[in-house]
């Protein structure tokens, strides 16, 4: 199995690994609330079911989980040399006023319930089981609560066969190397690329993959990526490589088919 | 409570505390907990009795075995067992439905059979059926397994006056023109369903 | 306890059938229950109100989680929990009183939501309330978040008819002077802190 359809149940996030890095990127969760842990286990417990060991899966799947655990680490350390936030002290104060009054709001509603809940704690509540006699369904309280046909339609699937099995499930790789050529290949072309209107019509391993061999094009120094605002559109811009020859970088270039944005 | 109390505030603790219990309480647990004396207990037991005679409230006293209990007149019975005795009724899983209409067309039928129907195991979806009063036990097969069938709340529950009122198979049928016995095509069906 | 009469049948059946219910018994309910008109019903309630009015009795009738209970009068606390060695639930901490005022406010609301207002992870937090039954899951929101909602035993331990009963939180928003006042002083706690 390819690591991008392990399948996460984490507190924030359920679905499938490849599009929590696609989610964690649009900061449409915050990646501190994401258990790295757990994932780790999730697919631990997932080779453990398989019984062996897909070396080049493991391979991806460690590189993928080391890029996550890089990025948050960085979000959890103090930034080193992160310019100073552009913000006038009073609109700082303002923000931090706003959340402050959130915070204030529910913190007394929270004294209030705390206080009702001492005023109602001398209320006791019965807690007995029925009497026998009223443990028994009756069927003169019954009434109809299902439809038959269900029944039926149970009965004519049952006694459809089953169909061929389904191989549609199976797909093409899509190798790492590939997708970190076809970025090279695209920043080579334009200095920006929406990352939408490039990758946005292909399918969700394909561009978790491409996700993926964009950090790593950006450990190695060759790309960086903005995102203006949440859930805004993903600019990738391509930095200097040593000892390759540049052509002429130009306007943002909408590689591929362009689809429409989410 | 302490400093004597008066003989109604007695009673009305006595009252809220059998009210409480699930279980009938003894003049000596009513002793300790209110923190009076027997004689005191048993003026607010006398008290009470009085309170909830039969006939004046929905709730009466009753003195039983284990001590005092508190009980509801028999004339609410009708009432409460439209309230409380009514059916659970969440809707059905899908396997539930499988195994039900397995049920319900071909019974008695064991669980081995509906099993191997199904393609898997199925007993969960027996006992919970079992516990909602859908099915029950009929007797045993020639091999000793616990043969099923559908019960009279089933047929309430889906508004059928009979099992006759089951829907017709033909129309849910896929291959209706196959004249094998309903039960050797299921079986049939559910083998291949198995197969690797 | 006032010695009144025999209360007339219907009110007796609805103390009966509050009395049997585990849960708070909502009118309709009792209409399809007793098999009488909804003006009928609330006339008996009114009745059985009266009856037991705080002070009266050792039972209290109740309005709590959109329906109708029986509790016991809060007189009886003391004994009632040394009888049934039913300890006094502890009060809640200030992290879980917060945490469930977001909760029953914002309703459904995820974790990091929660954390987001509080400003500290609230994984304990809800993991009591959980327990405790006060909160439970309500779905999933779109990334996936595990949402979070009060439950029927939170409205009827905080005497709650129903979530409309909860005060109206911008009843906790400061005045405006005192928003001014505290946005005064957050500016010189800033200027203070950029000076060398």
């Amino acid at each position: 199995m390819r690591t991008t359809d392990l399948e996460l149940d984490l507190d924030v996030f359920a679905g499938p690994f490849d599009l929590l890095l696609a989610v964690v990127l649009r900061e449409e969760i915050s990646l501190l609330e994401v258990e790295l842990g757990a994932i780790v286990i999730a697919y631990i417990e997932h080779l453990d079911e398989e019984g062996e060991l897909d070396l080049e899966a493991a391979t991806e799947f460690l590189v993928l989980i080391a890029a996550l655990l890089e990025l948050k680490s960085r979000l959890m350390l103090p930034a080193e040399e992160e310019p100073e936030l552009d913000l006038g002290p009073e609109e700082a104060a303002d923000e931090l006023l706003a959340r402050m009054l959130e915070y204030r709001r529910y913190r007394d509603a929270g004294a209030e319930l705390s206080h009702r809940f001492a005023r109602e704690s001398p209320y006791l509540y019965r807690s007995a089981p029925l009497p026998v006699e009223l443990r028994r369904v009756s069927l003169e309280a019954s009434r109809q609560a299902y439809d038959p046909e269900r029944l039926g339609l149970a009965l004519g699937d049952l006694l459809t066969p089953p169909p061929v099995p389904d191989t549609s499930h199976i797909r093409p790789t899509v190798s790492l190397e590939r997708r970190v050529e076809v970025l090279r290949d695209l920043l080579g072309r334009a200095a920006r690329i929406d990352f939408d209107e490039a990758f946005g019509r292909e399918d969700r391993l394909t561009q978790a993959v491409t996700i993926f061999a964009l950090l790593e094009l950006h450990k190695k120094g060759e790309a960086t990526w903005e995102q203006e605002r949440n859930f805004g559109p993903i600019v990738v811009s391509g930095k200097q490589r040593a000892g390759r020859e540049e052509p002429g970088g130009g306007a943002v270039v909408a590689a591929g088919i362009g689809g429409p944005r989410r | 409570m302490s400093g004597g109390g008066s003989a109604p505030e007695l009673a009305r603790t006595v009252e809220a505390l059998l009210f409480l219990s699930p279980d009938p309480v003894g003049v000596g647990e009513l002793i300790d907990a209110c923190e009076v004396g027997e004689v005191q207990i048993r003026n607010a037991l006398d008290l009470l009795a009085e309170e909830l005679a039969p006939g004046r409230r929905g709730i009466v006293l009753r003195e039983v075995a284990g001590g005092y209990t508190l009980a509801t007149d028999p004339m609410a019975e009708r009432s409460a067992r439209r309230l409380l005795a009514r059916p659970k009724t969440p809707p059905l899983t899908a396997a539930q439905a499988e195994t039900l209409a397995i049920v319900a067309y071909l019974q008695p039928v064991s669980r081995p059979e509906i099993a191997r129907i199904r393609g898997v195991s199925s007993e969960s979806g027996v006992q919970t059926l079992s516990e909602r009063g859908l099915i029950e036990e009929a007797g045993r097969s020639r091999f000793g397994a616990v043969l099923y069938r559908t019960t009279e709340l089933f047929e309430r529950l889906f508004g059928l006056n009979g099992l006759e009122d089951l829907p017709d198979v033909s129309r849910f049928d896929p291959t209706p023109e196959d004249a094998a016995e309903l039960r050797e095509r299921l079986l049939a069906a559910g083998e291949q369903r198995a197969a690797p």
